[in-house]
This record gives structure tokens, C-alpha cells and sequence, in this order.
């Protein structure tokens, strides 16, 4: 095994591990984008292009979006109480 | 056994990781966002699974542009079966998120222990 | 056209309309998506009758594109995706087409809503369960289990209650990690055996033999199918899901999809596994053991409730171990027993569903306490729950007497007498809420007066007789003699292993005895005659029951923390069997 | 349980699967080093049979093209359920009016913004554009075309606003791109039925391998998948940011996105 697909492999367990451990969910987004990025990478380093990109424009950007606006309701719903 | 077949099963034990890391986040979430947040940590374990399954050492990509057809690829299979997947993962992410919503709406919280369906919150016993 | 051809039509109609009604969703008149989604579902119906009609002369197989196992002219190298409808999977497919019929007739008027969301949802559901029926691929029958799951989620928090709400948010997060699972086994598969398909993988298992990575895969495949087919542990979001779905689509939950789960294992067991030693074992050790438990403890809890869905949500789960035990027994009979089962059950589960339905609709409630004496005069919802309850506590009458019957043949007798326990305990738990709700039968309520339940209400906005009318009829062909359908039966036992057996001679079925029936009305009577604690000793009895139902009630507490956590719990007991029979 | 219970009892179960898991790992196949065949198989044969260059798109559109049609029934239902419950509480007619409610401050957007937001939006639909047209050929394809153009969507909405936005793309066209892409999914499969053919059979001329047009019908199907992805992931954002916007008073989402000053500190 390659040193790189290694080191990815790590990162990514330790990015899923900073995913969980991020509390406060928009400090979780972060680290969610973070998680997304770093998977992304490994796909590419394993030869896989196609789910990459997928995964770098799924995991990085849409998602990330979705929980801010779930947050931003949420937070408008809290207020209004 | 060997260092060495350990770091052959490197793959299999970080999806395994992943898994049980967001099983346990999933399992001691206090907010629900959080918890959506973990269930997509352990689908990105069969993704890491699934790609390590068709990976072969030295080989190129799938996509014969620039190498012409049989020069050693990987598996196009399981990436062609992670790649839908991707998408579908975060649509029932927002599905989940969507229900967040309308519950923090409907009751005012989003702790998974204080979501019990059926039973009415305490505020409201009779 | 051919009924080659004519299978995937059974899966692209529904999957064509429901997209071509959400593509036109805007401009279409509010009735027409009704219409069309009753003569599809109707269509699909008689186009699955067909093909199993047609299966009965040989398999009846279709290679998608035309990729054929011969496409890569090398042997075990299957390119494509295949469907093949063998009599069994044909039938149940037919038999989805029929309850999707009947549930869209029980919810005309109920979702008058804009853009015909739930025949689009509903649909996709039908689609999803045929291409579950019908395929011949490990991964494909991942897919459309997946698209049942979501489906299902969509269609469980329509009525955007809160408990809608909250059972919709465990019911995605428990089988979304259930769906992982198998994804994750099917990978497994695909390392060791290199292919999807499951004839060809079947070969490779039987060549391997015994090996952790097929145990591995298996194991993590039929945890997901257990899950959506709620075995203990993995039950748990079941009574929640189905209790607070809105009922035409709980009548789709409780009769098909939990079922379909299990006819999937069983299938996978059986032309997949059944040249696997270990996973072999398993199926007959360790799964039998599941079925009991989950019979029995569902039974009890069933027996503990007062919101008639959460009630027939775990009479459902109790049937579903009920099937466990004979999906475990493996016998050609106790096949032949769990297919005639799986339809009796969704027939009788049904119509009672829609009973509930109709109570929600017109009287404003589904607790049977709150509802007491509440009936008196809607005599066709009476008519169709008192039969049902008699059917489910083992009325030696009709479909599921007739499955029971072949059961039986291959169960041990402390499993026998679980397995009567438990259906005496859900036929008189309905029987016991008909006789409140209908007749006014009185009895102080017992352990059941704590269990969970909601005021709530469904829209009233259709005739009685719309509603009750799919639900006599579902208890009418649950009432059918097995007779006629036994030759069927056979060939569709014997054909769900191994498309070239030949036909499998079932013993005819005949006027059963009357203990289970007896035990039910017993259990009946007890609930009803039932006094208020006075002296000394009933007390103490009244207080050791209500805490031991307590301890039931604990194990379903709602929280999706604990769902998952009692999952992991299940797979370590798949490991823990494993471990022990390679010590034993 | 208490939460207590719930770690022991978990702690327990990860005890118990450790060593499964670990025998399991060790008889897998080596990492890099895989036994089966399928794949090696569609590499070497797949290019020849069908023209294209993109083996994944290959699997996706046209071996394995029934289940990429499950997964886009699946993303369907996803957004379907996500539209009902979302707008469900808000009301359907009320969001179409929400932008023409009477007396509603109109707040002036810098001119920069716009023009950046209008800039990156063109470039965005653009890449998304060409990843999807290039899908038979290059990594890429619908599904990941069809994502970048929804974001590109996004982009609009954030530059030009609600109403500019509505101008642009009325409300049932996302809807439309949804169901229609996945109707010309299911044509593609039924129509060679009528033919006499197998379902999804390629019986369009496959062109020249790496050109713009080769593999046949897949490059129809990769059309209607990237129709219909953008029409749902379009749908699903905006869906999701009409969430954000208060009908009552600030129409610009921007300025509720990024911040949200209550956090759940209070809760915990």
C-alpha cells in the first residue's frame, strides 16, 4: 500500500472521529465540510475520479449547505419562542 | 499475525472505525442535526469499504482517455455503486434534516431523549 | 408480448406514472392521480398474476440491455442485472399490486392534498417492492429495498404530527443504518464471490464453503432484512413507525413491507446460502431462537396496549417472528407454510389497519379505552375486526390456518406451544379492544391502561362505506380455504430454491384443533372479567404485573439512542453464535 | 436507559464483534490485491462492446442502468418527502404569494454582490454543464453534472433574490426538470420493449469512442439523470432556504444564512 492512501485512510478516521465529537452542530458543519474534503481526496488517491467529484460536490458543498439552513431555521424558530 | 497483513486490513478496520464511531455518536447525540451529522460518518464507512474492495495496487483509473483500454484498472464496479449512492445519502440526509425541522417546530426541541413519539411530553399529562 | 417481456413492465409502470404524475403534478385535475394510481396498482396486480401463472411452466427470466451471463463468455462472470419470477416471488408481487389496490381505495379523499405527493410516494412504494420480488441481484435488491425504506420514511411523517414526526425520525435513522449494513455485506459478497447475481453466487458460496468474509456478509445482509422485518432486537422502531403513519399507508407497513424483508431472507437463504455450513447453522440455530423471542415478547407487549395501531404494530411483530421459526425450520412445508402466511397475515393485518383507520376517521381516536362503547352501530368495522381477531388467535378457518398447518410439521413442540402462546396473546388482544370499542364489554383495564397512545385524528372526509368496504373484502379472501391454492404452493416452495425442482406435494390441509382458538378466548375472557383489586393478594398480583410489563415497556422507549444501540447488541449476538459454534 | 446503560451496553457489544470483525478483516482479500473478476472483465471487454471511454458511467447507464434508475426513484422520494414536510407546514400557496406580500421592505443588494454572484453562477452552470456532457468520456457524468448546476442555481438565488429568482425559473420548473428527467429514464428503458428488445437495450448507433456523443442510449440516460438530479437538488436547496426566509420581514437570505445567534448552550 502506498504511503498516501495510508495517511488518507488516517485522516479520514480521524476527521469521522472530529464529526462526532463536534457537539455543537455548527461547529459540526465544519467539520462535516472537513470530513467531506478529506474522503473526496482519498477517492481521488484510490483511483476513483468520478466518486470524488460526487463526493467533493455532494459532501463539501450541498450538504454543509443544508445543515446551515436547518440551523438558520432552527435558530429563527427558537427565536420567535 | 504480521504487521504487515494488519496494514493490508488498514481499509477494513478505518470503515469499521468510522461505523462504530458514528454508531456510538449516533447513540449519545443531544441534538439532532448532530446525530444526522454522525449517520453520514458511518455511511461514509461502506464508501470507504466498497471502494477499498475494487482498489488494485498500481493501477490506474477506470476512465480509459488517456490509456487506452487495457492498461490495469481499478474496479468500476463498487465506484459506479458509491457513486449513486453519494447522491442518495444526501438526499435522505435532508429528508432527516427537513424532519428536524418540523420538530423543533411542533416541540420546541431537539434532544433525541426528549423525542418519544406517543408519549406525551410531561408538560402535557393529564 | 412474451412474459419475458412483460416482466420489468411489472416495475417501470408504476416507476413511469409516479414520475410522469410528479412531472405533471401542476396541471393535472385533483382526481385524476387517484384514478391512475388505483388502475396501476391494479395493472401491476394483474400483470404479477400473470407471470406466475406463466412461471409455473419455468422460470420466467429477464436480462436488462440484453447483458446476458454469457455476454462476458466466461463462466461466474455475470455484466448485467437479471429479473426471474419463479411462482413465489410472481405471487407476492401480485399480491403488493392487490394491498396497494386496496389501500388507494380506503384513502380516496384522505390526501386531497396539491401535486399528488402521495400516489407519487405510494407508487414509487410499489415499484420498489415488485423489483424486490423479482430480482435476481444482490445489489439491485439493495437498491429497492433502499427505495422502499425511503419511501416508507416520506410517507410515515406525512401527516406532519408530532408523533409523526418524531416515529419518522427513528424509523429513518434505525433503517438508514440498517441499509448501510447491507451495503456493507454486500460488498463482503462481492469481495469473495465476484459477482451480484444470485445463482451464480450461490455456485461460488458452495465452492468456498465455510469462510468469515460469506458469515461476514451475511450476517451484516440479514441484519438489515431483520431490521425492516422487525426481529428482536432489532424491532424496536417498528411499533413506532407503524403507529403513527398515517393508516392507509401503516395497511402497506404491516401486510407487505415487514414481510417482503422476510421473504428476501428467506429467498437469499435459499439460493444463495444453502451450500454455506456456518451460515446454515446460523439459520437454524440462532434465528429460530430470534423468532421465538420476538414472538413472545411482541406477543406480551401487544397484549400490554391501547392505541389499536401501536396494538396491531406488535401483533404484527409477533406474526413476523411467527414466520422466523418457519423461515428457520427451512423445510419445502414450512416454505410452503411461511408464503401462504406472509399473505394471510397481510390480509387479515390489513383490514384490521383500516378498521383502525376508520375509527381514527370517524371517531376521533385509536385508544380503546377512550373509545369504549364508542362503535355501537358501525357494524361492518365490527364485523371485519372481531373476524380478524378470531383469524389471528387461530380460527381453524382460512389462509393462515391452512400456513400454520404446514408450520407445525417441522417445529418441535416447546416451539409449537410459543408460537400458539403468542397468537393467542395478539387475537385476544384485538378481540379484546373489538369487545370495548364495539360492544361496550366492559372489565377493568390492566396493564395495558399505561401503555403509550395520543389523542389524534384523521380526516373524516369520505363515506363509510368506501373504507369498510377493502376491508371486508381483505378479510373475505383471508377467510379462503388453503385448498385450492395448495398445488400452487407446492411448486412455489419447491421453485424459490431451485427453479429446475419439481413440484413439492403438500399435505392437504384439514379441520385443525381447537387449543389455540380456546387459548385465545381464555386469554379474552380474563382481560374482560376482569376486577377491580381489592383484597390483599390480587393486589400483589396486579403490582407484579404491572412491573413486569413495566420492564417491556422500558425496552421500547422511543429513543433512537437506544433503538441503535439495541442494534449493535444484535449483531454481537450474530458474532456471539458464530463464536460459539466454531467452539462447539 | 440511562445514557450510562447505553455505553456499557454498547462498550459490551463492541467488545463482542472486535474479534469477528478482526477475523473478518484478516480473510478479506489484501488491500490492492482483489479476487473478483467482475470488474477486470467489464474493463477489458466494455470499451469495445459500447464505445465509451468511462467505464463508471458505463456501469451506470447501461450494465447496471436498472439500478441507477432505483436510486433516482429513491431521490424522488427523498425530495418528494422533503418538499411535503417542508412545505407542508408553511403552505404551499402562501410561499407563492410570500414574494408580493403587500408593504414588505425591498432591501437594495450591493451591486457587487450581484455581479459576483451572477458571475460565479454563470461559471458554476457552465462546469456543471460541460462535467455532465463529458460524463461517457471523462470522469463526471449526471449525477455529479447535475449537482454542480443545482448549486449553480443556488448562486442565482443568492445574487438576484427571491423574486428575481422566481422571475427566472417559475416554481413548477424544477419540479418539471425532476419527473421529466426521470420519465425520459424510464422511456429509455420501456421503449425497446415495444421494439421486441430486452429493456434499456443500446440500440442507438454508439458513435466514435472518446467523442461528445458515444455509447448510444447512454447518453441519453446520462441526460435524463443530470435533468433530473439538478431539477431535485434544486428543489432540495431551494426548499431548504425558503426555510431561512422570514415572510414577515428581511427578504434576503444571505443575511440570515451565516449567523444564527442562538446556539443551544441553554439546552444543555
Amino acid at each position: 500500500m502506498t504511503g498516501l492512501v495510508a495517511a488518507l485512510l488516517l485522516l479520514t478516521a480521524l476527521s469521522g472521529l472530529l464529526v462526532v465529537l463536534a457537539r455543537d452542530p455548527r461547529r459540526q458543519v465544519f467539520a462535516l465540510s472537513g470530513n467531506g474534503l478529506v474522503l473526496g481526496l482519498l477517492f481521488l488517491a484510490l483511483q476513483a475520479p468520478d466518486v470524488a467529484l460526487s463526493e467533493i460536490a455532494v459532501g463539501t458543498a450541498i450538504t454543509p449547505l443544508l445543515f446551515l439552513a436547518t440551523l438558520a431555521a432552527i435558530a429563527m424558530d427558537r427565536a420567535k419562542r | 499475525m504480521s504487521a504487515l497483513s494488519l496494514l493490508d486490513a488498514l481499509p477494513w478496520l478505518v470503515a469499521v472505525w468510522l461505523f462504530a464511531v458514528g454508531l456510538y455518536g449516533i447513540a449519545t447525540s443531544r441534538h439532532c442535526v448532530h446525530l444526522v451529522g454522525c449517520l453520514t460518518v458511518c455511511q461514509s464507512a461502506t464508501y470507504v469499504l466498497l471502494l477499498g474492495i475494487g482498489y488494485v495496487r498500481g493501477a490506474g483509473p477506470p476512465v480509459f482517455y488517456d490509456h487506452p483500454p487495457g492498461t490495469p484498472a481499478v474496479d468500476p464496479v463498487v465506484q459506479a455503486l458509491v457513486l449513486t449512492d453519494i447522491v442518495v445519502g444526501a438526499a435522505v440526509s435532508a429528508l432527516l434534516l427537513a424532519l428536524a425541522i418540523q420538530v423543533q417546530k411542533r416541540r420546541g426541541t431537539l434532544d433525541p431523549q426528549a423525542l418519544r413519539p406517543l408519549r406525551p411530553p410531561p408538560s402535557s399529562l393529564e | 408480448m412474451t412474459p419475458d417481456a412483460l416482466l420489468p413492465v411489472a416495475v417501470l409502470l408504476p416507476l413511469g406514472v409516479a414520475t410522469l404524475l410528479l412531472a405533471l403534478a401542476h396541471w393535472l385535475p385533483p382526481r385524476l392521480p387517484k384514478v391512475v394510481a388505483i388502475l396501476t396498482a391494479l395493472a401491476v396486480c394483474g400483470l404479477c398474476a400473470f407471470l406466475a401463472r406463466h412461471s409455473l411452466d419455468g422460470p420466467v427470466r429477464h436480462w436488462f440491455a440484453g447483458w446476458t451471463p454469457d455476454a462476458a463468455q466466461r463462466p461466474g462472470i455475470v455484466l448485467g442485472i437479471g429479473f426471474q419470477a419463479d411462482p413465489a416471488s410472481a405471487a407476492l408481487a401480485a399480491f403488493c399490486g392487490l394491498l396497494f389496490t386496496a389501500s388507494f381505495v380506503f384513502a380516496w379523499g384522505y390526501f386531497d392534498t396539491e401535486h399528488a405527493h402521495f400516489q407519487v410516494l405510494m407508487l414509487l412504494f410499489l415499484a420498489a417492492m415488485v423489483g424486490f420480488c423479482l430480482t435476481r441481484d444482490l445489489f439491485n435488491l439493495f437498491v429497492w429495498f433502499e427505495l422502499m425504506s425511503v419511501a416508507a420514511f416520506a410517507l410515515t411523517a406525512y401527516p406532519l404530527g408530532r408523533s409523526a414526526l418524531e416515529g419518522a425520525f427513528t424509523f429513518t435513522v434505525t433503517n438508514a443504518l440498517a441499509s448501510f449494513l447491507m451495503l456493507a455485506g454486500t460488498g463482503l459478497l462481492y469481495a469473495r464471490t465476484g459477482t451480484f447475481d444470485f445463482a451464480t453466487m450461490g455456485r461460488a458460496v458452495a465452492r468456498t464453503g465455510s469462510d468469515p468474509v460469506l458469515t461476514g456478509g451475511f450476517v451484516l445482509v440479514a441484519s438489515a432484512l431483520l431490521t425492516k422485518a422487525a426481529i428482536l432486537p432489532f424491532h424496536l422502531w417498528l411499533a413506532d413507525a407503524h403507529a403513527v403513519a398515517p393508516s392507509p399507508v401503516s395497511v402497506i407497513f404491516s401486510d407487505a413491507m415487514v414481510s417482503l424483508a422476510l421473504f428476501g431472507l428467506a429467498k437469499l437463504v435459499a439460493q444463495v446460502f444453502s451450500g454455506e455450513p456456518q451460515v446454515m447453522a446460523l439459520v437454524r440455530g440462532l434465528l429460530l431462537w430470534l423468532g421465538l423471542a420476538t414472538a413472545l415478547v411482541a406477543g406480551l407487549t401487544a397484549f400490554a396496549q391501547r392505541h389499536l395501531k401501536r396494538l396491531l404494530a406488535f401483533s404484527t411483530i409477533a406474526h413476523l417472528g411467527i414466520m422466523l421459526t418457519a423461515l428457520a425450520a427451512g423445510t419445502g412445508t414450512a416454505t410452503a407454510g411461511l408464503l401462504l402466511y406472509v399473505v394471510g397475515h397481510g390480509l387479515v393485518k390489513g383490514a384490521l389497519f383500516m378498521v383502525a383507520g376508520i375509527l381514527l376517521a370517524l371517531r376521533q381516536s385509536a385508544d380503546e379505552i377512550v373509545l369504549y362503547g364508542q362503535g355501537r352501530g358501525l357494524w361492518a368495522p365490527a364485523l371485519a375486526m372481531g373476524v380478524g381477531g378470531l383469524l389471528l388467535g387461530g380460527l381453524p378457518f382460512g389462509l393462515m390456518h391452512g400456513a400454520t398447518q404446514w408450520m407445525d410439521l417441522s417445529a418441535a413442540v416447546p416451539a409449537k406451544a410459543v408460537v400458539t402462546l403468542a397468537s393467542a396473546l395478539t387475537g385476544a388482544a384485538v378481540l379484546r379492544a373489538a369487545a370495548r370499542i364495539f360492544l361496550g364489554a366492559s372489565g377493568v383495564p390492566g396493564p395495558e391502561l399505561q401503555a403509550p397512545t395520543e389523542r389524534e385524528r384523521e380526516k373524516a372526509d369520505r363515506p363509510l362505506w368506501l373504507m369498510a368496504a377493502p376491508a371486508l373484502v381483505l378479510v373475505l379472501l383471508a377467510l379462503m380455504p388453503a385448498g385450492p391454492v395448495t398445488p400452487f404452493l407446492g411448486a412455489a416452495a419447491s421453485r424459490l430454491r431451485d427453479p429446475s425442482l419439481p413440484p413439492l406435494t403438500l399435505p392437504e390441509a384439514e379441520f385443525g384443533s381447537l387449543v389455540p382458538l380456546g387459548l385465545t378466548l381464555a386469554l379474552l375472557a380474563l382481560a374482560l372479567l376482569r376486577r377491580r383489586a381489592v383484597r390483599g393478594t390480587a393486589r400483589a398480583v396486579t403490582r407484579a404485573e404491572r412491573r413486569s410489563f413495566g420492564a417491556v415497556r422500558a425496552l421500547h422507549s422511543g429513543l433512537v439512542g437506544d433503538y441503535v444501540t439495541w442494534m449493535a447488541v444484535g449483531l454481537a449476538l450474530f458474532a456471539l453464535a458464530c463464536a460459539a459454534q466454531a467452539a462447539g | 436507559m440511562t445514557p450510562r446503560q447505553r455505553l456499557v451496553l454498547l462498550g459490551l457489544a463492541a467488545l463482542v464483534l472486535m474479534p469477528a470483525v478482526m477475523r473478518i478483516a484478516l480473510a478479506l482479500p489484501a488491500f490492492g490485491a482483489p479476487e473478483a473478476e467482475l470488474g477486470q472483465a467489464m474493463n477489458a471487454l466494455v470499451p469495445g462492446l459500447r464505445h465509451v471511454t468511462n467505464m463508471v458511467a458505463a456501469v451506470n447507464f447501461d450494465l447496471r442502468g436498472i439500478d441507477t434508475l432505483g436510486e433516482e426513484g429513491m431521490l424522488l422520494c427523498a425530495v418528494t418527502g422533503t418538499t411535503v414536510l417542508l412545505r407542508g407546514a408553511r403552505g404551499e400557496s402562501g410561499r407563492e404569494r410570500a414574494g408580493h406580500l403587500p408593504g414588505r421592505p425591498v432591501t437594495p443588494r450591493a451591486d457587487a454582490t450581484v455581479l459576483v454572484c451572477r458571475i460565479a453562477a454563470t461559471l458554476t452552470l457552465l462546469f456543471g454543464l460541460s462535467v455532465a456532457l463529458h460524463g461517457m468520456t471523462t470522469p463526471g457524468g449526471g449525477f455529479q453534472g447535475g449537482v454542480i448546476v443545482a448549486s449553480g442555481l443556488l448562486l442565482l438565488y443568492l445574487g438576484e433574490g427571491y423574486e428575481g429568482w422566481r422571475a427566472l425559473i417559475p416554481p413548477p420548473v424544477l419540479a418539471v426538470l425532476e419527473g421529466g428527467g426521470a420519465v425520459l429514464f424510464v422511456l429509455c428503458a420501456g421503449l425497446p420493449l415495444l421494439a421486441g428488445h430486452p429493456a434499456l437495450q443500446n440500440l442507438l448507433p454508439l458513435g466514435e469512442p472518446k467523442d461528445l456523443y458515444s455509447g448510444g442510449l447512454m447518453v441519453v440516460v446520462n441526460a435524463a439523470v443530470a435533468l433530473s438530479v439538478t431539477g431535485s437538488f434544486g428543489l432540495l436547496l431551494v426548499e431548504f432556504l425558503e426555510e431561512t426566509r422570514e415572510p414577515a420581514d428581511d427578504p434576503v437570505p444571505e443575511d440570515t444564512l451565516p449567523e444564527d445567534p442562538l446556539p443551544d448552550e441553554a439546552e444543555r
